[in-house]
């Protein structure tokens, strides 16, 4: 064992289980004041309920076993595992915690495509119900041993591009087509209440990310500064091209714009943080805010469908532009794990493994979205009724109020 | 006794204060409301999305005098302290009042809202 | 000296440390809006008093020596302390710097109960002394080389049930009926009067809880990986049980909740994280929220008591069902340095030790309590005029308001 | 490498990044309501910019190479680091990351002296240039190889007196006086829009910081615990020390005084963390804030100028007296990599040199910060139009609300 | 003139705003205030607590209308947007003015409350 | 009808409205402003600088009873409870009403403000 790796991973999953609450803020900060508890809570409440499922069987379905799919249920309830037990040069819980943190944020990211209308009861089972049918196997088939897409087919994914953001941000889509816009949704005003929030909230996240990329190397190394500096700089490209579109666009740049542009750069740069060298990480920043710029603002007044928060025009786009700018700019001379080269030396192979297994990510996305739904829909509506969209989520959901007091009088 | 209720931009709130304690009345009363008139807002962006502000942030005044003489002056000095000539500069409103109590003394009537040292 | 295990150390203090801040807005967003500052300024200003404290004589008090009840003064202003100096694997002054961020916390933890009345000049030097005549001896009698709890009577608390939260929790109480309850107490409307800051702070603390309760192992090593998940489970399992309490009592589980399960499961695992196995943690954090809310729900009301936001009622409880819990389950194949195994393993020895160490930890914070708050009492009121109470303490202590355009003008 | 080590700095440089969103916060919550978002962002926006300029040139100029005054443009891109290549005992590119917060923080902090009237295009450019003329260069002749203050002059700046707080003091407070004062500044009621977030704020900072001065060591080491203690213990004295004048001058010790004297103790503390023994640091911070209380309350008034948030006020005078306090207590038994004792021990050397480092650093900043000012005044004017003002610099400058909807309705 | 104010349930804002906007009152000012009545609050439990809350958040809206004929039809619009049978409903105030003045042009009386285009 | 508008000190704000449920009147709307008057704000002092704050905020009850008789008890009750006998008291404002419309019956007068149970 070794104690810097250690201490270096320890540390990184507690970086990552902050991004959770910043994710609440994030989102809390977007919506509108009377669902700001309840668009909170749906991270909030996934700290406990997907730790809860991690340690009673989540990591063993992931990471138990050399199954194609899935893993199998021997580690359930993290008895087998020791003090003394290690992967690679950390003891395994480590490794068991670090992973847990990625469940907890993955699901998160989700509610942002349904805010302002879901039942809380509905989201619960929800989630509980996609991380068996869609976070688990993914979890494995990318990351696991035998696993489909790492070991079968050679596909890369650093940080979690397929297993957290495009299933997130997928499943967010679905989810937000099946329940149907919020009331009112285009024709009203719809306001972003606390701006202020939605800056702490992209902070702790990229503070965060630190350890989401960098602790994906799973050691305290050059591997991990690498990912740290690519990291960071993918995320200042993308907050500095949101900012100039906003000034061509609209002659300011915005402080959502900003801390937009950062989380797409960081979304943008995980699935490769630690295969691409760090020129590339400009390219890959500077290009995932256009794209998604035109996502949110054209492609989703289109087809009119309410991303509530964009769950899916930054995570799912982000992620999948991510992807494949992995299979274009990776090299064994950063990362000697690769099985290719990507396609700017020449080599198309890591390419075409890559969309492909974007393309797999989709497809589990929206189908295990689908049957989760369906499933709770047989147990309760997934959407409030039309006077407690009205009310708000907070008191109808959570019988709370944000900030009962604001009018002045206490 | 009149009373008088104005609603004007937010950023003539120093000013409409200046120019009525500039003339000796002193009294007032400030609330912050939201309002839509002839001025129909702006669109503003949000992420690529266009979205639709129609209620505007605006500054009520309330402020009780003792003689319609005297709400004139008021409004004349509102009405200039709160002009730009754009639309939603805002609207003045005059009442005429029963009665008023000052808590502190138990006065009533126009001696309420005179202040000492206030010439008529 | 292992650099892994004082990289681990000195980050952990800071996690730590970061907990107050965190304590602060908990605690601030459950208070009425006009004593928001006087709450928050309550636990932040300990940052400023007991570093101050503990690098003058607190450290040498608690840890200088072999004394059964005290330290002693020998390295007054650590004076005595170079940097190569070692505790175990790490530099001593990473030690003690981990060890001041428990003292800063501790006292910040009894404030909660005094919330809304409490003159801040009595605070302060009642803050101090109590940092003397309470705190520093337990911790010495805990951790403490020649310890009446630790090495006289093996029991045991791994990262601090007796020494942070029984103590703070009781002493609370005391304090809080030697105040009177709030102005209108019981027959005024009372609100939480910002539910994002609650949600922050609970997010803070569960976040720096990482530090406090894996940098108990003092090195970044299986232990301190087995803490961290026992840590998460507790917190887990405490935060769904509330949330059901909730639903079964209300029909709709609160953020308010929420936050405050999690935070019982962090409370109520703190003094076995490092003895228990990690199963049992799924048992002590999900029995803890039921325990709780029937203090705070009937035995508060019954009573009559205004433990103001439940210092006692979370941290006093919740400690004393932790303490008792490890000796339940706590078991040498965790942690060889015990002494005994816990009940269920057939052995009384160690739970009778929990007991007896914890009715003498909740006396020494009763008399010291009495004792404190007596002298403060000999120079100024303990509470504040009722004038000033119904103006609101941010104004009478600190003359301030916390947010004071928020009527919109500005 | 050592990977405790490694895992450190990495994480510190985390701790440091977080440090830029916690000034937004302190910065933010100082102002008023209308100019929130703009403070922020002025702030914010910098971890995108010069995280990117670092990137591209910024390291490569100030670490590159052995000149007197600049680095050179060798390592552009940061082509030619390897994974591999290690700088002391972590790779070189935990270097790069470290130093690249320090680079964010410090323009970040010019901002709180122009808050209020400076438009966000020219900031944009003027800290993009001042990057360029002052702090680049600045950071290569203080810890650079061959750099003019630290291996000429053998001045010494732990990490960051004359570089991070007299620079930016400095450059603010010329700024501030090209600017000229707020509209109605002094006329007109001014407020603190949101103590809670000042609170925030002033914690991230000082959490934060602990990575700044403790990472500073550039080891997991006893230097770095050293530090910090001698950080922490600063920052303690320094709150107690403005509280007590809080209560001689208005009765009352204020949040807002607290947390400002706790910055201004870590400000103080900042270039001698690690050279000056610990008990020199409670008088480094007791005295700091008499020093800068009166700055800010006579001076400042006396001379009129409207230095906003107290820029030049905190880390100006506070890095001076830091600088000079390293001068007096350094002390080669803390660290023997000094070249000369300080004051008390009866050398005058290290003073001296201190001393004049301290003007260097101050003509530089002048100079430096008229060159940039003049540069963007070619192209835009540096204030706003009175009418923007007076609307706020949300609106006028990012088109957007802090709050849009705390009069309650929405 | 007359002015309105209605007091309704926070709820309903939208839909008053569009019942004013659609039969052409364009000027109305909105507020937030707390109000109790006949409706008595309810219970909220907070970590088990009970906490009684007797004020409950309502929104004001302010309409100065040009004649009593207007007012009633204002009334009305209001009265069938904010409707929903149960208590807390709200109330509605009727006033008479004494003068308007419309700060941007100096209108006074009915001119100043009438928008171009808009059928008396 | 009568319209009665008090301003008074924040810290009156629950005996106010106590003094108001004693005596049967349950309606009323409060909402936060913000004035000034004979009592002239404080100076604070922000990191050593004078901070002048001459706005001060100021609870404002708006009740509506049914007729003199009972607007006279109303102001006597709120005088009595928010008297301190100090600058910035505050002040009572009466007003004659033209109508009063409950939504939810669409009872119309004092009928309207009348509550059940409450003796005229
Ligand atoms: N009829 C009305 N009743 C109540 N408030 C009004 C009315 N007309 C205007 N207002 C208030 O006055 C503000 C300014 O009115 P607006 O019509 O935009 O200005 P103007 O007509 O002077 O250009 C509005 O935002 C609204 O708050
Ligand atoms: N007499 C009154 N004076 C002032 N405001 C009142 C009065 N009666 C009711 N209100 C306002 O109207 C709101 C709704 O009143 P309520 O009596 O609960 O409804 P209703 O009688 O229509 O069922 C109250 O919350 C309050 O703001
Ligand atoms: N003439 C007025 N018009 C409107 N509001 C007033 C007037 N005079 C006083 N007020 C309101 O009453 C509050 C208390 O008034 P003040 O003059 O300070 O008290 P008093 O004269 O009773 O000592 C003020 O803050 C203001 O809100």
């Amino acid at each position: 064992m070794n104690t810097g790796d250690t201490a270096f991973i320890i540390l990184c999953a507690a970086f990552v289980f902050f991004m959770t609450p910043g994710l609440a803020f994030f989102y809390g900060g977007l919506v509108r004041r009377k669902n700001v508890l309840n668009t909170m809570m749906s991270s909030f409440f996934i700290m406990g309920l997907s730790s809860a499922m991690w340690m009673l069987f989540g990591y063993s379905l992931s990471f138990s076993g050399n199954g194609t799919i899935i893993g199998n249920l021997k580690q359930i309830g993290l008895c087998a595992i020791g003090q003394g037990d290690l992967s690679g040069t950390i003891p395994t819980l480590v490794f068991v915690a670090f992973q847990m943190m990625f469940a907890i944020i993955t699901p998160a990211l989700i509610t942002g495509s349904v805010a302002g209308r879901m039942k809380f009861k509905a989201l619960f089972w929800f989630i509980a119900l996609w991380l068996m049918v869609v976070y688990y196997p993914l979890a494995h088939m990318v990351w696991g041993q035998g696993g489909l897409l790492g070991e079968v087919m050679h596909s890369v994914d650093f940080a979690g591009g397929n297993v957290v953001h495009i299933s997130s941000g997928v499943s967010g889509l679905v989810l937000s087509l099946m329940l149907g816009s919020r009331r009112g949704y285009k024709e009203q005003t719809y306001r972003t209440h606390n701006i202020p929030f939605v800056l702490l909230g992209a902070s702790i996240l990229w503070f965060g990310w630190f350890g989401f990329n960098a602790g994906s190397a799973l050691a305290a190394d050059g591997l991990a500064a690498h990912a740290f500096m690519t990291t960071n700089t993918s995320a200042a490209f993308a907050m500095l091209s949101w900012m100039l579109i906003d000034v061509l666009k609209e002659g300011k740049p915005t402080v959502v714009g900003a801390c937009t542009g950062g989380v797409l750069g960081l979304v943008a740069i995980t699935p490769g943080a630690g295969f691409v060298p760090i020129w590339s990480a400009i390219f890959i920043g500077a290009v995932v805010s256009p794209i998604c710029y035109f996502m949110m603002s054209v492609v989703k007044n289109k087809f009119g469908y309410d991303d509530a928060l964009d769950a899916f025009g930054c995570h799912g786009i982000g992620g999948v532009w991510g992807g494949i700018a992995t299979g274009i700019f990776a090299s064994q001379s950063v990362n000697d794990s690769l099985y290719w080269n990507g396609l700017i030396y020449g080599d198309w192979h890591l390419f075409g493994a890559q969309v492909l297994s974007i393309l797999i990510t989709i497809v589990i996305a929206i189908v295990g979205t689908l049957l989760c739904a369906s499933i709770v829909k047989l147990f309760t509506p997934l959407r409030v009724e039309e006077s407690e969209e009205r009310v708000g989520l907070d008191k109808s959901q959570h019988g709370e109020e944000a900030y009962p007091t604001f009018n002045g009088l206490d | 006794m009149v009373k008088i209720d104005a609603i004007v931009n937010m950023e003539k709130m120093e000013d409409v204060k200046d120019a009525l304690q500039a003339m000796e009345v002193h009294g007032m009363t400030i609330s912050q409301v939201m309002g839509c008139g002839a001025q129909m807002g702006y669109t503003q962006t949000v992420r690529g999305s266009k979205v639709d502000v129609n209620l505007l942030p605006k500054v009520k005044f309330e402020v009780v005098v003792s003689s319609i003489k005297w709400a004139e002056k008021t409004v004349e000095a509102i009405r200039n302290a709160a002009y730009t000539g754009n639309k939603g500069d805002g609207k003045i409103f005059v009442y005429e009042l029963m009665d008023v109590i000052r808590i502190r003394t138990n006065e009533r009537g126009p001696k309420a809202v005179w202040e000492e040292g206030q010439k008529e």
